[in-house]
């Protein structure tokens, strides 16, 4: 359903720009792209004399070159979602953003393109068999740590028990 | 990239005029200027085929010569709690944006298999010059 | 059908103008045109009297002399997953739609009893010519 | 809220149009109505010489004699929800969806026009009380097929059971 | 009052045109009559620092020299159901308002904590003349 209420003739038909060029409506003709980092703020006025290009202000960027008249917006890192910032925005790229220290990636979609940061799991009494990384959690060990006994699915320490209250895994493992 | 929508533009309550054009799955712009663009998109699951998603999206995106990478103009996301058995969402977005001659704008979406493409007055595309 | 919802259309802030009048639950065109057409209904619950739904359904209709019967030009629908405790849910609808003088355009909604007509900025309804 | 930017005279009143006939405001007449099936592809310029109907294309439709200028879009019954299609779109008609077969109907509003296409629960072990409808699901027997016997809410074959796992209830009925 | 959100009116897709324009955090009216005004929060959660809501809330406002109080033009609320790992909830807002020249035009929202600032296309606010 799509409508535009004005009355309009067919634009010219336009050839093909050769490379590093654009059409340029407003212009009628072809002109220089600018480069990645600026953007076009006057069009050529003939093929030869370049397009004015200004370099995209702080806080927008474009990351190819073109013939836009305004940069895009840069993106922002989620700080209250614990997200860090893992290279600025700058003219020709982005924000890039991860997790603080201590927590990793949830994703909320397919792309990854919005994800949560989870605090990752300490694995207190059991040995470390991966690492917690930007994407995946800590992987503990099944086992205990020695001097650690399971209770649950819980590692709890050796020196804190006192033999009566000590099961027989716990006995096993302290006694 | 999103998996891109098709839609109707001649049948129904669907029509196009003034030269705005539909064409690739994409609307083409026919004069320069400022437009209000919005889209409806209804989504219904849980649909086998599709594991249970957590989330929905709905992008309008904006195609032009001047640039190689299509641009997010509007978004709409929204998480899902109650998929167990039958759900519907709607999206339903709309804004102002500045557009020049020849841009095309497209609808995207996070999974194809979960538009309810069944009624055309559930699922809608439209844009109109101020 | 379902039911038609009443509105206000003189006091606070509602209003008509250039002959688009309200009469009997209904705006009627007054020039035939390309309208876009909007309406937000917000749902909560629960309520007594009624059931706790798994959904809700806000529906803009047309009445036209030429058919007998009301064609829907818009649908919002929406399941419910937290309606033990209290909940409420907007749906907004809006779209260009091409109507002819003497149409009537109407809202549905699927349960009178949970729309919340408490604040005339929480559930609103109009039209304006492109 | 509604408004309208345009200054319009009213429109004249109309007088009701006979039976069969619609006022045309463009024509500023009655005009005869299209028969279902069809729309009114042009007004008629006088009442005697009737309007112009056109059939309704494919993936269209009109139920009702009418004088509107398009025909309504046909819905279509949605595959990936497990719907069938009860009767196909015809100029005159919508399409009918109904579940495919081993499914029921889950209304999801009291018109039920909005209905997910559930898997029919199997009764094993029991008698069926009621078939699997478009409308309902198997009504199974509360009481377990002679040679089954109750395990929880479930009823389980007297053969693949070895004496010894066999408690007293399946004892009673496989011993 | 509830919190009032800050926007950019210049960078990337934000811009300002025939006297509309943007200080303090409002839009300013230039000249007397019926706008459509539209905005959409992308609200998103949890977080840390603010308790667990169980409800969000976006209402766009209208400060005049003519009354000492805020009027609430449009108002969406919605409960929170899913908000025990990462959720988002997109609110639109639009319709038809008569304004005087020189009234202002704000969006206010229930935390500002939960508000996703990150993407200028999933957090938006406008206005045009009809």
């Amino acid at each position: 359903v799509l409508v535009q209420p004005l009355h309009l003739r067919r634009h010219p038909t336009r050839e093909p720009c050769p490379a590093g060029m654009n059409w340029i409506e407003s212009a009628h003709q072809c002109c220089r792209q600018c480069p990645a980092g600026t953007f076009l703020s006057k069009p050529c006025t003939s093929p030869e004399n370049g397009s004015e290009c200004r370099p995209c202000p702080a806080g927008t960027f474009r990351t190819q070159p073109n013939t836009l008249r305004e940069c895009q917006a840069c993106y922002e890192c989620d700080r209250q979602a614990f997200q860090s910032v893992l290279s600025n925005c700058s003219a020709t790229s982005n924000v890039a953003c991860g997790c603080e220290p201590g927590r990793f990636r949830v994703c909320l979609d397919k792309q990854c393109s919005e994800f949560s940061c989870r605090k990752c799991q300490p694995c207190t009494g059991r040995l470390i068999q991966r690492p917690c990384s930007e994407a995946q959690d800590t992987l503990c060990d099944s086992s205990c740590k020695p001097d650690f006994y399971k209770e649950g699915d819980e590692c709890r320490p050796c020196h804190t028990i006192t033999l009566d209250t000590c099961g027989n895994e716990c006995q096993e493992v302290c006694g | 990239h999103l998996p891109i929508l098709q839609w109707e533009d001649k049948r129904g309550l669907a029509f196009t005029k003034n030269n705005l054009s539909y064409s690739s799955n994409a609307l083409v712009i026919p004069v320069s200027g400022d437009y209000y663009v919005y889209a409806q998109v209804t989504f219904r699951g849980p649909v086998e085929s599709s594991h249970n998603p957590n989330s929905v999206t709905e992008i309008i995106t904006k195609v032009t010569d001047s640039y190689p990478e299509p641009t997010q103009l509007l978004t709409g996301t929204k998480t899902l709690s109650e998929n167990s058995n039958g759900w519907f969402q709607p999206i339903y977005l709309g804004a102002v944006v500045s557009l020049e001659v020849g841009d095309k704008l497209m609808v995207n979406v996070s999974d194809i298999k979960l538009v309810d493409y069944t009624k055309e007055h559930k699922t809608f595309f439209g844009a109109f010059l101020l």
